[in-house]
């Protein structure tokens, strides 16, 4: 499944690269987020609890940085395990934008396997979208914490 | 108002009147309704464990690591099996490809990597079914990802990803396959049409019934008993036996009733293995049932197929006189049962038509999908559908009726039999007229005004017509064609009939019926020629190859029962008789040709009182076999049917592969929603030639299923995957199988052209060659000709492919070519 | 009949076929493998799962369900009918005219057809084929394309299933 | 098949139930089952206790209340169909409901389940959409209403909170004209794409299916309809770029652009459906 989409912060870049690059803030915008931990730099791992209002689905997730250069491109890879699911996610932004606006284009390449998956794409793909709206919509309220602290 | 017509035009036959060419109701029947049928899920057994196999969530990957001993640990867990055990507990399965196929090594789990989503890898028995299903979650598989190819085209080219490195590639089989002077025919040719893409889809028959099999072990005798539903039971010993290094009477096959097959059910000897293996190690039963989901990742897919470069050569008159395409046929991830596909479609080279040039180029490819098997019209259909497209397509694009054109190049009856180019021999038919029925039904004659009707309606409509071959009775000789070093060839079956001590005749079959009748029409054929009440013959259900009656052959698979089956019960119950006659004849001291059977008395002909019930013949040499002067006739006969085949020409790939040739037209009237793509077939008729109807009731419904299957894969069914080799389709979530309001009205009728070359002048039949894809697909060509005149080049047309030709149809059109004009 | 604290397993009372009997389930235990594994009532088929075929069609207190996609526990004190319920010392005019008219080939559908069915004349003694039809609409074949099995069903409506 | 493990209750009162759903963590109540069960066979969810709402009559009552037509989130979608009620107050309910997948699903599936799961393709959460009903939700705290608009939330989850539960579905009863249209796959089958058009006194009411987690409001649409007396012409104007402006997911069944296609097509027939209804 493949996803992208662009998304406007009101915050210079700098502001929204130091989100994005710090796992910790990173970590806030993941939905259902039950523990965390950075092993290093580069990689991290959190235990989730993805809301899907069925009992919820419950996944190991550890994360890679696969790329960066700051302050405008970064990738990493997410690979997420758990029982009833299999979730390997590729992903990248691209900052740009001058003075207070920041745009971040972004892409994502989201493959689930597993007994979720064989729920189907009616069910899957709304989930994810809306799962990855959240995430931006976290993203952007991270950003303007990190913005107004300045 | 009934949906079925039957206008039945019946020829000749040339069997005595009597339960044969009757629609007597079927006596599987009553078990059936009533809940008593038994299947392989309904057997228990005293301690019996419940298998559950860890599959692989990933289409291509390494196998790192297998770590049982979570599920291990969990009480109720009986033992596990890893792809390590089974790697050093038997030898890959046998190959029928030669190299490079030949050297795929397949085993009953994935040994050190796997190839497609949904792979055995490991698997776990428990005392219940959901308890082997929480340990299987508990197995630790570890895996590293590879990259994966699911387009046969992307397999083979440079680069690719390769499936099995043994292989050097993801080749399984190339082979070109000519007869007559093809470039001479179009170097004559008045016009040649270039088609530059057809592909015809990946689905199954999807059996209501799922895989499965309760094994047990008999650890004093070394042998299996399987209760299974395998409906070729000869060719699964076959496999596993020298997989499992034991001779073939080790593995004794059960089968009662077997909820369809469809030949979806040829290719579970991996699963059956890995019950027998555990079975042994666990010393108790093992009972593995596969569920809709399992099945759909992992069994049995038909085969999709590729036709590139297609060109066809056409006289300015219509006469078709040659085709050559290059054809890549799609195995999946193992050859389970290929590359038989690649020959078996030569069965019907030319279709129904008299075309005497032809090249095919046959390349199968493996991918990163679930393996094939044969399905329903088994690798014929695929080219059936190929050979009718191309008279459509030849026919819009050069402006001939597709009628005319038909009947112009259909083998003719005056042809019959008929030689085709490769050395096959077409028995009996009349397509023309057939067809005439099948137009007839739908009202062929006013379609113009109905398609003017639809149009106020703001719809299109088309009509179609799909002419196919049903090939029954295969000569696996045809299997050296494609590995010269296979010893196999020509075909049986056998069936044993005997009078027992109260005179009632046993008939024993070794087929492994799905749901096809052999009960009764076995003893419509034996009460015909025993004289006797249909009623006093009983006709064991069912499969055991521990019964005599069971040989290499041995299945209900490839349209073949009408012919070996009832051929192999005709020649039991002729003997049979024979030896009825003798022992009468040896009671009245009469010659034998005194003595008739009838009316189930063996009794001299001109003096009726002069009578010996059956119940008496069976007593004498039973039970009462004092004072003869030489042994009665033991009142039991068995008989293996052979049919008359050659090894065919390996040189030139020539010969007669298959012994009879059904026939079915499948003719239908589609309405197209120009606005959504949505399409409803409004009007369907299916005409059907199969020799003499042993039981025209189970003949038609046979019709019916085919079409029903047909309708599906044209509109509904298809096997999707994505990039990474996920199923799409995995379900009924998914996978829309059609339901009752889904179905069209349905007319059908019937030919009888019989046989020369069987018995009884029946041929096989219940295929029907996917002449209900094509029809569907020619109909929507036809409705779309209003529309921008796409050409359907797929033969599966769900309705968003429809809206892209409708918005599109230059993409279609831009594929074919007329290069001589 | 209430249960008011979660349990993993329950006696349930449940009249199977005319049967009252008593039975210790496991919560999770789905009523189709309860009654073909526990009451060995292998009449009731399985063909997905999904609950999409209907094979496993019985009726729960004279309704037709799936009994794939009820819980065992949920037919505590309900009366279940299966296909072997259907029929006394003779078949019903409805097996009879399945039998009749071709509307079976392997039969493994036929169960839950037959339940179907019967729920439906229960109700509607005299169908139309489109009534026959809808009442169908959750009961998977693949042998024999319905038109037989709607055949037979508007047939006993008619009243010529001798 | 062959579920986790999992906890059972079946209480005999709603406040039984509320307790219940209250007390224990990760508790779901089981209405009909028809796809809650079906997702725990394919272990895609496990709930760790099932609170059966089975013996619930009071939640399987339909009744008229003034203008207002109430629904018990219990009742079946056979009920629907044969109720009287729904039949004289607002007979949409009861069309839609006759072509939910299939007889044997709709004895045991209840609206309350089919709004609850808010699958995509699901028939009821868009019709009620349009429909512009309320939904009754109670907790051991007392009860609340909420706005259909505020009711859908995602996938599988609703404005139903842990130890909350849906009592109640209301409609006004009457209105002017009701339709629905879609395409599915196979008769009665999943829908592919849908709309459901509601039109009283000519403000109009549209919501989209299939098209994104929960259903969407055709607001732009609704506006260009809004007290015109419309004939196809105009719907088809009023649809004009519609599709532009929703992001549908893209399928084995439908590209993206086809869906938003369909979606248009849907709409056109759903509002001349209601209309043609509101003017009978």
């Amino acid at each position: 499944m493949k996803l992208e989409g662009t998304k406007e912060f009101d915050a210079p870049r700098e502001v929204v690269w130091s989100v994005i690059n710090d796992p910790e803030k990173m970590a806030k915008t993941m939905p259902g987020i039950e523990s965390f931990e950075i092993a290093d730099d580069r990689h991290w791992s959190a235990k989730v609890k993805v809301p899907l209002g069925l009992g919820g689905l419950k996944m190991s997730i550890s994360f890679e940085k696969l790329e960066e250069r700051p302050p405008e491109f970064a990738s990493l890879r997410a690979k997420g395990t758990g029982v009833g699911a299999l979730m390997n996610m590729q992903t990248a932004f691209t900052l740009s934008g001058e003075g207070e606006k920041t745009s971040m284009a972004w892409e994502a390449d989201v493959k689930i396997a597993g007994p979720v998956g064989s729920m189907g794409q009616r069910v899957l793909q709304p989930i994810v979208n809306q799962q990855v709206g959240h995430v931006l919509a976290a993203v952007a309220e991270q950003v303007q914490q990190a913005k107004a602290a300045g | 108002m009934s949906t079925t017509e039957t206008t039945t035009a019946t020829e000749t036959t040339t069997l005595q009147k009597g339960y044969v060419g009757q629609s007597v109701p079927r006596r599987e029947d009553k078990r059936l309704v009533e809940g008593q049928g038994v299947f392989f899920d309904d057997v228990k057994r005293h301690g019996m464990g419940y298998l559950h196999f860890v599959r692989s969530p990933y289409a291509h990957a390494r196998i790192q690591s297998v770590d049982v001993s979570a599920a291990l640990a969990l009480p109720g867990v009986y033992g596990t099996l890893t792809g390590d055990e089974v790697a050093i507990l038997t030898d890959p399965f046998f190959q029928i490809a030669a190299d490079p196929g030949g050297q795929v090594k397949d085993y009953a789990l994935a040994v050190g990597k796997v190839r497609y989503l949904g792979e055995p890898v490991a698997a776990v028995v428990a005392e219940t079914r959901e308890l082997a299903r929480d340990a299987a979650e508990l197995v630790e598989v570890d895996y590293e990802p590879l990259e994966v190819v699911v387009d046969a085209r992307a397999s083979l080219e440079d680069g690719a990803p390769v499936l099995h490195e043994d292989c050097g590639g993801n080749l399984s089989y190339t082979g070109v396959w000519e007869w007559g002077d093809v470039d001479g025919a179009f170097a004559e040719a008045d016009h040649v049409v270039s088609i530059s893409q057809l592909h015809f889809d990946r689905f199954n028959s999807t059996p209501l019934e799922l895989d499965g099999a309760l094994v047990e072990w008999n650890r004093g005798t070394g042998q299996w008993a399987i209760t299974t539903n395998n409906q070729f039971p000869g060719f699964a010993v076959i496999m596993m036996a020298p997989a499992m290094r034991v001779g073939t009477d080790k593995l004794r096959m059960i089968t009662q009733d077997i909820g369809g097959g469809f030949g979806n059910k040829i290719t579970s000897h991996p699963q059956l293995v890995a019950c027998c293996l555990l079975a042994r190690k666990l010393n108790r039963p093992v009972q593995w049932t596969e569920w809709r989901t399992d099945f759909h990742q992992s069994m049995s897919h038909g085969n999709e197929r590729w036709f590139l470069d297609t060109e066809v050569a056409v006289q300015s008159d219509g006469t078709m006189t040659a085709f050559r395409t290059k054809a890549i046929d799609d195995a999946g991830a193992y050859l389970r049962y290929e590359p038989l596909g690649g020959v078996i479609w030569s069965q019907v080279a030319p279709g129904m038509y008299r075309w005497r040039n032809l090249r095919l180029e046959f390349t199968q490819a493996m991918t990163n999908k679930a393996p094939v098997s044969p399905n329903r019209g088994y690798s014929r259909m695929q080219h059936l559908w190929f050979t009718e497209r191309i008279i459509d397509i030849v026919a819009q694009e050069l402006g001939f009726d597709r009628v005319e054109l038909r009947k112009r190049n259909y083998v003719q009856p005056e042809d019959m039999p008929y030689e085709t180019p490769n050395g096959c021999v077409y028995d009996s038919g009349d397509y023309p007229r057939a067809l005439d029925l099948a137009l007839e039904l739908i009202g062929y004659d006013t379609v113009e005004q109905r398609r003017a009707e639809a149009v106020e309606r703001g719809k299109l409509l088309g009509v179609g017509i799909g002419s196919t071959l049903d090939s029954g009775t295969n000569n696996f000789g045809q299997s050296q064609l494609l590995n010269p070093e296979l010893q196999f060839s020509g075909n049986n079956e056998v069936a044993t009939v005997k009078l027992d001590i109260f005179g009632e005749i046993v008939v024993t079959l070794g087929t492994t019926p799905q749901g096809q009748g052999h009960e009764t029409t076995a003893a419509q054929v034996v009460a015909d020629i025993l004289g006797c009440d249909v009623d006093l013959v009983h006709v064991r259900a069912g499969h055991d190859s521990y019964w005599n009656s069971h040989a290499g052959f041995s299945g209900t698979y490839a349209s073949q029962f009408a012919v070996t089956g009832l051929g192999a019960v005709k020649g039991a119950a002729d003997e049979l008789a024979e030896q009825m006659k003798t022992l009468a004849s040896m009671v009245f001291q009469c010659p034998i040709e005194a003595i008739e059977l009838a009316d189930g008395f063996a009794r001299i002909a001109e003096n009726h009182e002069a009578a010996l019930p059956f119940m008496a013949l069976g007593a004498i040499p039973n039970a009462n076999n004092a004072g003869f002067p030489v042994d009665p006739p033991p009142m039991n006969a068995r008989f293996v049917f052979r049919p008359q085949f050659d090894v065919p020409d390996k040189e030139k790939k020539f010969g007669n592969l298959t012994l009879t040739y059904a026939m079915q037209i499948h003719a239908c009237v589609v309405e197209v929603d120009p606005e959504t793509g949505v399409y409803e077939i409004v009007d369907y008729a299916a005409v059907d030639d199969c020799g003499v109807r042993i039981n025209p009731q189970i003949v038609e419904g046979q019709v019916m299923g085919a079409t029903a299957h047909a309708i599906g894969a044209a509109m509904f069914e298809s096997f999707v995957y994505d990039d990474e080799g996920n199923l799409l389709t995995p379900n009924f979530y998914d996978y829309h199988v059609p339901h009752a309001l889904d179905m069209p009205p349905l007319k059908t009728s019937s030919v009888e052209s019989p046989s020369p070359f069987t018995p009884l002048g029946t041929k096989g039949m219940g295929e029907g060659g996917g002449g209900g894809i094509h029809c569907v697909c020619a109909a929507l060509q036809d409705a779309l000709r209003a529309a921008g005149g796409a050409l359907v080049t797929d033969s599966h047309n769900p309705y968003h492919r429809v809206w892209d030709m409708l918005r599109h149809p230059e993409r279609s059109r831009d594929t074919v070519e007329v290069v001589k004009q | 009949m209430s249960v008011n604290e979660p349990i993993t397993s329950a006696v349930v009372t449940v009249t199977v076929n005319g049967t009252e009997g008593e039975h210790e389930v496991p919560v999770r235990r789905l009523l189709v493998h309860f009654l073909r594994d526990d009451l060995d009532l292998t009449g009731t088929h399985i063909g997905c799962d999904t609950g999409s075929c209907g094979a496993c069609t019985v009726h729960l207190d004279g309704v037709a369900v799936k009994s794939c996609a009820v819980l065992a526990v949920q037919a505590d004190g309900a009366t279940v009918m299966t296909v072997e319920g259907l029929a006394g010392e003779e078949l019903t005019p409805l097996q009879r005219s399945f039998h009749e008219h071709h509307g079976l080939q392997c039969g493994y559908c036929t169960p839950g057809m037959l339940m179907s069915a019967s729920a439906l004349l229960a109700e509607n003694p005299s169908p139309s084929e489109d009534e026959v039809k809808v009442a169908l609409q959750g009961n998977i074949c693949r042998c024999t394309g319905y038109w037989n099995i709607v055949e037979a069903v508007v047939a006993v409506g008619k009243g010529e299933a001798a | 098949m062959l579920l986790r493990e999992v906890g059972y209750a079946r209480p005999a009162t709603v406040e039984e139930a509320l307790s219940l759903l209250a007390g224990n963590d990760g508790a779901r109540a089981l209405a009909g089952g028809q796809t809650l069960l079906n997702v725990m066979k394919q272990r895609a969810a496990s709930p760790e206790v099932l609170v059966d709402l089975g013996k619930l009559a009071e939640l399987r009552l339909v009744g008229v209340q003034g203008m207002t037509l109430d629904i018990g989130a219990m009742v079946t979608l056979s009920a629907l169909m044969r109720s009287s009620e729904v039949e004289v107050s607002r007979p949409i309910l009861a069309e839609v409901a006759a072509t939910v997948a299939d007889v044997q699903v709709r004895n045991r599936g209840t609206l309350g389940g089919n709004i609850c799961v808010n699958d995509p393709t699901n028939h009821f959460p868009p019709l009620l959409v349009a429909l512009d009903a309320t939904m009754t939700i109670l907790s051991e705290d007392g009860e609340r209403t909420v706005s259909v608009e505020d009711f859908f939330v995602g996938v599988f989850e609703t404005a139903v909170r842990e130890g909350e539960l849906l009592t109640r579905v209301s409609v006004p009863a009457g209105g002017g004209g009701d339709g629905m249209s879609g395409v599915t796959l196979g008769a009665h089958g999943t829908y592919i794409a849908n709309a459901a058009a509601s039109v009283d006194d000519g403000r109009w009411r549209i919501a989209l299916g299939c098209v994104a987690a929960v259903p969407v409001r055709a607001t732009l649409v609704e506006s260009r309809l809004s007290g015109v007396d419309v004939d196809e012409a105009d719907v088809r104007a009023a649809v004009e770029g519609l599709g532009e402006t929703l992001d549908p997911p893209s399928d084995v069944h439908a590209s993206a652009d086809y869906r938003r296609s369909l979606t248009e097509t849907s709409v056109v027939r759903a509002v001349l459906q209601a209309a043609e209804r509101a003017s009978g």
